[in-house]
């Protein structure tokens, strides 16, 4: 795994990760507002999500290679295993919940999209982006045995997230309530709040791990070898950042304007 | 999952919406029904000496009273009559023509001048559309398909590597 | 178990009157407050007397020492959690301007819902079940195993033993089946003849759909308990992969069921088990309970469904490779693959109701571009493939049992296993079936007919494949009890399944959707796919669970008395629906002719109640009275009956080693497990 | 050889006991007469499913029956049974036929459907709306009508809607059923070909008065239909005449039968879910809480809009409908001025 890179390599692929998802990004917000095809953009969603489900989540290390401790049920290796496999079938089921939110979405408003605002939403959408940079960066350290460097990115990893949380819930709700965009007044605004209000309340679920993540590194409890909760946090962290890959063009880019 | 069987069930997949194709385009030409077409511009002519026919009480009119589109039509009324009419919130001078965006699904009757019941019904449905037709696709294949791969499995069966754990 | 025979017993009974008649009287008082009418019968208190008085039975029977245990701490903190959570949403609503806090039933709705949400986290809190992860996440940390009382207590407090576990599920289902069964009786005696008798409208209505949904979290229950208790045994694995979140898993259940009946006392609701809007918008405070206990009792689902794919993908044992694993294995990977997905939906689409009845977002109101056919669908996503989790494990339970007693290979294993996969995942995409007469997509009509109708194959292929099984067997002369049930369940799952055609196709159930026809249906379906293979695993595993096994004669009695008794229910439950009875009305009209028909089937619904009762006294006469059994009392060839009865904590002392196939009965020479 | 003996007698028993059940179940009178032409047509298919039915029952059924009763185990013998592990020929068989013969069903079941949901272009239109908890026809001539009249032989057309919450329009013997929802309309196509009476049942579950919400069918000729519709028209036109005299209380008597009122409140002094608004006005109202209040103006306007603050003794509370709260003032002026009219 990733004992057998050096850090340098990991640091670039990380990168090259971010460099393109910062590029498909930019890429949807200008098709978005120029011609608006909708087929475009999910594609362009799905390759985001297939990087990061790859590059950040490793989601090849599910049932890939065996650590090959399988006769030590008792190991940590093994134990490892099991847990990831446990956390990604939760994650399996916390996406239906967010798919049940797409459809509610688009069976509401169909083809049409409310007045959000554009830049705070291209804005909102980097700061996420940007944590998963600096998470998948935490954790190269992490199991690199850097907690200094771990400890300094899960810090900003944690800031952007408390950014997010702010940019959403105290910008966003409030510009939009004032373009008219209220949540007891049509179904489509509804959604647009649960939506938004399903998914920040999965990034303060992150935040609060992150936070137990990182006092608990603190406490020394986590090394190079052990380190299954930070790599637990991590992937959850992904998968909120996943979400989201599929929320903003469905909130701000799909659709023609109501 | 192993690749193998990822790729059964990819493949059969799309055995099973083959075969859905042949299943649902069949009854489809059974079904078919006004709506099953997509949404485009529909013309309305209403023709000359309309106004005089409805003056004299006269009660056929050569347009149907009842009409059905779809989603996203657009309805183009031309106005070869020498008077101007109206139809709902259109407005149509003598010899012009106006349109209407049919966007939601419902059933309208607008008041009208150019049918001797001074109304016309418009009832506007979601039309069978190429999403629709996909998702109706993907409800009768896919389980036809995902049948035939688990089946598969016993009869021509892959070597797997779920249970190389042994 | 003796404790539970000592004179506390007499205390026990004594406490119970006296909660019975405070909790019902108490309740009828507090409703006298409340709306200037006193009424002693109120079916409601009655209902929640009878909780009080289970509470007050066990406080009687078992002393001081029964509140230390975390059951009882659990439900006093739910208590107190849930005032806690009203009054801060009362506070809260006090800060606003226009709000005016309380309402008809002491809080106002948006307080019962955050009381309903904080009491039951306060019950898990309350109990213990989230200490250890509390220390997680401080830090600390905690020794791997617990230990677990002696005798009886165990199963009243927290354990992460599979095998407690599995017996509080299967307890807890069978009291909830009990409730539901009660319900069933009332309403049923109410449609004894036609006219309104002794119920008003709503609390039909409430009493239906309860009986409804508390059955439907009965059958989880039942389900998660046989598996809990099974999978690890037949996997050969000392517990679950995660012993915590399978102790959290039940206990979130329970008070996930407290809050379901707890919809009575807050106006009930008359939406039925469905909860559709717009109506589910207008009904009483009930529904909210309603929706909030059935979101919190998913979760019980979601997180049992997880750590039985994880069990089964990683602790089996050496040598078991897929198509070696035990029948009832792959009935519980199947359903558990349902459940941890589409359990989400069911959730969203009652939390959007939720939301709209107390912040106002309009999803289902169409004045302001909501879509009420929108929740039918989230709704259906769940709850159809929800019935195929009611019936895999059962027939997964028919297909492990017939080969023991019919001392023969189960026929078509492979097609067996691959079968309920195709169901489960064939399921996952029938959903608007339920909804062809609601105004749905004309086009979308006819796919889902077709993918419907496949669901015909995979069953059949499990039919055929018993009946392979079962021909040219030596059937045993004497039928022991768990085998008569399999019988029945086969015979009963067919009836049902059968009748289930007729209404996947769209014209034929546009004269049978919303008739007695589906009620016979669902009940056939479910009682042949769930309920008489439950017994049959009752019987079968009681051995194995308290090393006593039930009386064979009482056990004859129950099966006979049932089986006649619900086929006629159910058959004439299907005639009269096709003849024009709605279903979910209180009242019929006498010009239809049915009362006759009405009467017979209370009759028979009471028949089928007598039965389940000659069950319970089995249950205690056996634990009481009941000769030590600890051997391989039916001769099978799984793990679990190659050790002495009871199981010690751990299961297995060594693992033992798959080295043959499972169901190979009559093969000379041959074993499956190497202990 | 042997076996061969007990294959043939299988086989003959299926047959048996298949044509057995299904002459049991189609004389078993399962079906309400049938009173349309889609119900031939949904009968039909009915009658296949039956055939099918009574088949596969039998088919699992008459093997296991059998061998209980032929290969029961001798007394005395504990040894196992003979290990007949799989066949895949067979088990291939009996997916592939049963799949074969849903998807030839599913495509029967699609030409049944689109046979029943013919539309006839001359169809006649009647708009149908369904409210807590009553049914009103709305007839093209400007009235409306508590029965739903129909001429025999003539496909009708229901465009249904419902101000409140899901209601299912269905007479068991016409056999379609359709649901009737808030915000849409929903279509409802049938040709009656019997006459006699009938009743609509409201089949889907809309709240507490659920298992009343019906309504009287008469199928009649066509020359009955349409003395009926002069007949209805007529009335419907002395009405406007005598309220154009009283125009406060004719508009009131219009809301009363347009909003739905008329579902709970009698006008000639019977009973009904709610009070009858006969010699209401002025009157003294005897209110569940033991007190009386006098049936006033202000009394009538704060029980129209808030219907749960006082409630008449007897009645239940919360049974009327909150939904008026929305009523403009001068349409409870207009009401409260019917009830005046009714002494
Ligand atoms: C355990 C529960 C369970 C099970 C297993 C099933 C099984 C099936 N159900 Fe059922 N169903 C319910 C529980 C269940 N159902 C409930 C609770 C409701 C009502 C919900 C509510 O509204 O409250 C309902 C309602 C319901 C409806 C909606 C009716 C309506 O409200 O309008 C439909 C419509 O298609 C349907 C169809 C089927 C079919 C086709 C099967 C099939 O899976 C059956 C397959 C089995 C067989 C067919 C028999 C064996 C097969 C053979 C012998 C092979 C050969 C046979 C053929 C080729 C035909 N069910
Ligand atoms: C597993 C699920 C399950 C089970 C087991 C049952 C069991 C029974 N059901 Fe159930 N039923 C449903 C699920 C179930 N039902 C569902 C989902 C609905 C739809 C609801 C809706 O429309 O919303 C429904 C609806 C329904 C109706 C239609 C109501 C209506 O539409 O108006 C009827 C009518 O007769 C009925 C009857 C019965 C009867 C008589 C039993 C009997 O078999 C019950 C027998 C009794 C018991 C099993 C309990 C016996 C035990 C005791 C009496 C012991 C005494 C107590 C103690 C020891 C404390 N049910
Ligand atoms: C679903 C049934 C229902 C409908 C529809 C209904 N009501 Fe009522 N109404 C009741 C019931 C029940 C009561 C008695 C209980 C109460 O006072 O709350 C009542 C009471 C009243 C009273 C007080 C009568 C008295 O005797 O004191 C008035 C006034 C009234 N309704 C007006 C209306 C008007 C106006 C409408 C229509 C716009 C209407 N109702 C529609 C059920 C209904
Ligand atoms: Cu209207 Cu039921
Ligand atoms: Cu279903």
């Amino acid at each position: 795994m990733e004992h057998h890179q050096n850090s340098g390599n990991l640091l670039r692929q990380g990168v090259n990760v971010f460099i393109i998802l910062a590029v498909l990004t930019a890429l949807e917000f200008a098709v978005a507002v120029t011609s608006a095809s909708m087929l475009l953009l999910v594609t362009m969603a799905i390759i985001k999500a297939g990087l990061v489900l790859w590059n950040y989540m490793h989601v090849s290390k599910l049932g890939g290679e065996d650590e090959g401790h399988e006769d030590d049920r008792e190991s940590y290796a093994f134990k490892t295993e099991t847990n990831r496999l446990g956390l990604w079938l939760f994650l399996l089921s916390d996406a239906f919940l967010f798919a049940g939110l797409l459809v509610t979405r688009f069976n509401l408003m169909g083809l049409t999209r409310l007045p959000l605002n554009q830049t705070l939403g291209l804005v909102v959408t980097s700061v996420l982006l940007i944590s998963s940079f600096f998470m998948n960066r935490a954790e190269v350290q992490m199991s690199q045995g850097n907690k200094k460097g771990f400890t300094t990115n899960i810090v900003i990893t944690i800031a952007l997230g408390v950014v997010f949380l702010l940019g959403v819930l105290g910008v966003e709700w409030r510009l939009a309530a004032a373009e008219g965009v209220i949540a007891s007044a049509n179904a489509a605004s509804a959604a647009f709040y649960m939506m938004t209000g399903m998914h920040a309340f999965h990034v303060l679920t992150g935040v609060i791990f992150l936070l137990i993540v990182l006092r608990n590194t603190g406490k020394g409890l986590y090394n190079e070898e052990k380190h299954w909760p930070v790599e637990a946090a991590t992937v959850y962290w992904h998968f909120i950042d996943l979400v989201w890959i599929f929320f903003y063009p469905a909130l701000y880019l799909i659709g023609r304007l109501m | 999952m192993s690749r193998p069987i990822l790729n059964r069930f990819l493949l059969f997949s799309l055995i099973g919406i083959a075969l859905a194709i042949g299943i649902n385009e069949i009854t489809f030409l059974f079904l078919k029904s006004e709506a099953g077409r997509a949404p485009g511009q529909v013309e309305l002519v209403i023709p000359a000496g309309t106004a005089d026919k409805i003056a004299r009480g006269e009660a056929q009119s050569a347009i149907p009273a009842n009409m059905v589109f779809v989603t996203g039509d657009v309805l183009l009324v031309k106005n070869e009559d020498n008077v101007t009419h109206m139809l709902g919130p259109l407005f149509i001078p003598a010899g012009a023509s106006a349109s209407m965006n049919l966007d939601n699904a419902e059933n309208l009757a607008m008041s009208c001048s150019f049918q001797p019941t001074k109304y016309f019904g418009l009832d506007i449905r979601e039309p069978v559309d190429w999403g629709t037709r996909l998702f109706a696709l993907f409800i009768s294949g896919i389980p036809l398909g995902l049948l035939l791969a688990l089946y598969s499995f016993i009869v021509w069966p892959v070597r797997t590597t779920v249970n190389s754990n042994q | 178990m003796n404790r539970l025979t000592q004179p506390g017993w007499v205390r026990g009974l004594l406490s119970l009157v006296f909660g019975l008649a405070l909790g019902s009287q108490g309740l009828a008082f507090l409703q006298f407050l409340a709306t200037k009418t006193y009424n002693p019968f109120d079916v409601g208190s009655w209902v929640l007397g009878s909780v009080v008085a289970a509470l007050t039975f066990f406080a009687g029977a078992g002393g001081k020492k029964v509140f230390h245990l975390a059951l009882m701490r659990g439900l006093g903190w739910q208590f107190l959690g849930t005032l806690a959570g009203g009054f801060l949403a009362e506070f809260l609503r006090a800060l606003l301007p226009d709000m005016e806090p309380f309402g008809k039933f002491g809080f106002s709705e948006p307080a019962w819902v955050l009381g309903a949400i904080v009491g039951a986290v306060s019950f898990l809190a309350g109990a213990g079940v989230l200490t250890d992860w509390f220390k997680w996440a401080k830090g600390e940390s905690t020794p791997e195993h617990h230990h677990d009382p002696d005798g009886w207590e165990k199963y009243f407090g927290v354990s992460l033993d599979h095998k407690v576990i599995g017996v509080q599920y299967t307890f807890t289902s069978l009291l909830l089946l009990s409730y539901g069964g009660l319900f069933a009786l009332l309403f049923r005696t109410e449609l004894a003849k036609s006219g309104m008798q002794f119920l008003d409208l709503n609390v039909y209505n409430t009493l239906m759909g309860l009986h409804g949904m508390v059955m439907i979290v009965s059958i989880l229950l039942g389900i998660a308990g046989v598996m809990n208790y099974l999978v690890p045994l037949l996997l050969g694995a000392p517990d679950m992969a995660f012993p915590r979140i399978n102790a959290f898993s039940f206990w979130i259940a329970v008070p996930a069921a407290v809050l379901l009946l707890s919809s009575m006392a807050l106006g009930g609701f008359d939406t039925g088990w469905t909860g559709y809007p717009p109506l589910a918008l207008r009904a009483p405070v009930g529904i909210q309970m309603f929706y909030v206990g059935v979101w919190v009792a998913g979760w019980s689902s979601i997180l049992g469904a997880l750590n039985l794919i994880v069990s089964v993908l990683r602790l089996r044992a050496k040598g078991m490779t897929a198509f070696k694993m035990p029948i009832f294995v792959w009935a519980a990977v199947a359903t558990s693959i349902i459940s941890l997905t589409a359990t989400q939906m069911i959730g969203l689409a009652f939390q959007l109701v939720i939301f709209q009845r107390v912040v106002g977002m309009p999803f289902f109101d169409a004045a302001k571009g909501g879509n009420p056919i929108l929740f039918q669908h989230l709704f259906w996503f769940y709850s159809h493939p929800v019935v195929y989790v009611f019936i895999l494990p059962g027939l997964g339970i028919i297909s492990e049992l017939l080969p023991v007693f019919l001392r023969k290979p189960l026929f078509g294993y492979k097609w067996i296993a691959m079968s309920s996969l195709a169901i489960a995942l064939v399921g996952f995409l029938v959903w608007a079936h339920h909804m062809f007469a609601s105004g749905m997509n004309e086009y979308l009509r006819v796919p889902f007919m077709y993918s419907t109708l496949l669901v015909a194959v995979p069953t059949g292929v499990k039919f055929f494949s018993w009946v392979a099984t079962i021909w040219q067997a030596k059937i045993p002369r004497d039928m022991p009890t768990p085998l008569l049930f399999v019988f029945a369940g086969i015979f009963v799952f067919l009836l049902g399944g059968l009748s289930g055609p007729p209404n996947a196709t769209v014209s034929t159930d546009l004269h049978l959707t919303d008739t007695y026809f589906i009620v016979g249906h669902f009940h056939d379906t479910m009682f042949g796919g769930y309920v008489f293979p439950f017994f049959a695993a009752l019987y079968y595993w009681f051995p194995k669970v308290f090393a006593k096994r039930l009386d064979e004669k009482l056990g004859k009695i129950h099966f006979w008395l049932m089986t006649p008794s619900f086929i006629f229910l159910t058959l004439g439950m299907m005639k009269i629906g096709l003849l024009g009875m709605r279903r979910r009305i209180a009242d019929y009209d006498p010009a239809l002719g049915f009362d006759i028909w009405h009467l017979l089937l209370t009759i028979s619904a009471y028949l089928v109640a007598a039965s389940v009762l000659i069950f319970f006294i089995n249950v205690y006469k056996t634990l009481k009275n009941g000769e030590p059994v600890t051997g391989n009392v039916w001769n099978s060839r799984s793990p679990e009956w190659q050790v002495p009865s009871p199981m010690p904590a751990y299961n297995y002392d060594r693992p033992f080693e798959v080295v043959g196939e499972p169901y190979d009965y009559g093969v000379p020479g041959s074993t499956y497990v190497k202990m | 050889m042997r076996n061969l003996k007990h294959y043939l007698a299988i086989a003959v028993l299926i047959a048996l006991v298949s044509v057995l059940t299904y002459l049991g179940m189609v004389n078993a009178n399962l079906f309400p007469v049938e009173a349309s032409a889609q119900a031939v047509d949904i009968d039909w298919l009915f009658n296949l499913q039956i055939k099918l039915i009574a088949f596969f029952f039998a088919l699992i059924v008459v093997p296991i029956a059998y061998s209980m009763a032929v290969f029961r185990r001798e007394t005395g013998d504990t040894s196992d049974s003979e290990p007949i592990e799989s066949n895949t020929p067979l088990e291939i068989a009996w997916t592939i036929l049963p799949l074969i013969l849903v998807v030839w069903l599913g495509y029967i079941g699609a030409d049944n459907l689109a046979k029943i949901n013919a539309a006839d272009p001359g169809a006649l239109e009647i708009n149908v709306v369904a409210f807590q908890w009553k049914w009103r026809f709305d007839y093209p001539q400007g009235f409306s009508s508590d029965t739903l009249y129909l001429p025999v032989d003539q496909q009708v057309l229901l465009k249904m809607t419902s101000p409140d919450v899901l209601h299912s329009f269905w007479v068991p013997e016409f056999r379609v059923k359709q649901d009737v929802v808030p915000g849409r309309v929903t279509d409802y196509r049938i040709t009656p070909n019997r006459l006699g009476d009938y009743k609509v049942r409201c089949a889907e579950l809309c709240g507490t008065s659920h298992a009343y919400m019906e309504a009287p069918v008469k199928i009649v000729s066509r020359a009955e239909y349409d003395q009926w519709i002069a007949d209805q028209t007529a009335i419907a036109q002395a009405n406007a005449a005598a309220s154009a005299a009283n125009p406060d209380a004719g508009r009131g008597q219009k809301l009363y039968e347009s909003l739905g009122c008329k579902a709970c409140h009698s006008t000639d002094g019977s009973g009904g879910i709610g009070p009858t608004w006969k010699g209401l006005y002025g009157s003294a109202v005897a209110l569940s809480d033991g007190t009386s209040v006098s049936a006033d103006d202000a009394y009538l306007k704060s029980s129209i809009l808030e219907p749960g603050a006082q409630t008449v003794a007897s009645y239940t509370a919360g049974a009327m409908p909150a939904s008026f709260s929305n009523l403009t003032d001068g349409q409870i002026a207009d009401l409260i001025e019917f009830m005046k009219s009714l002494k």
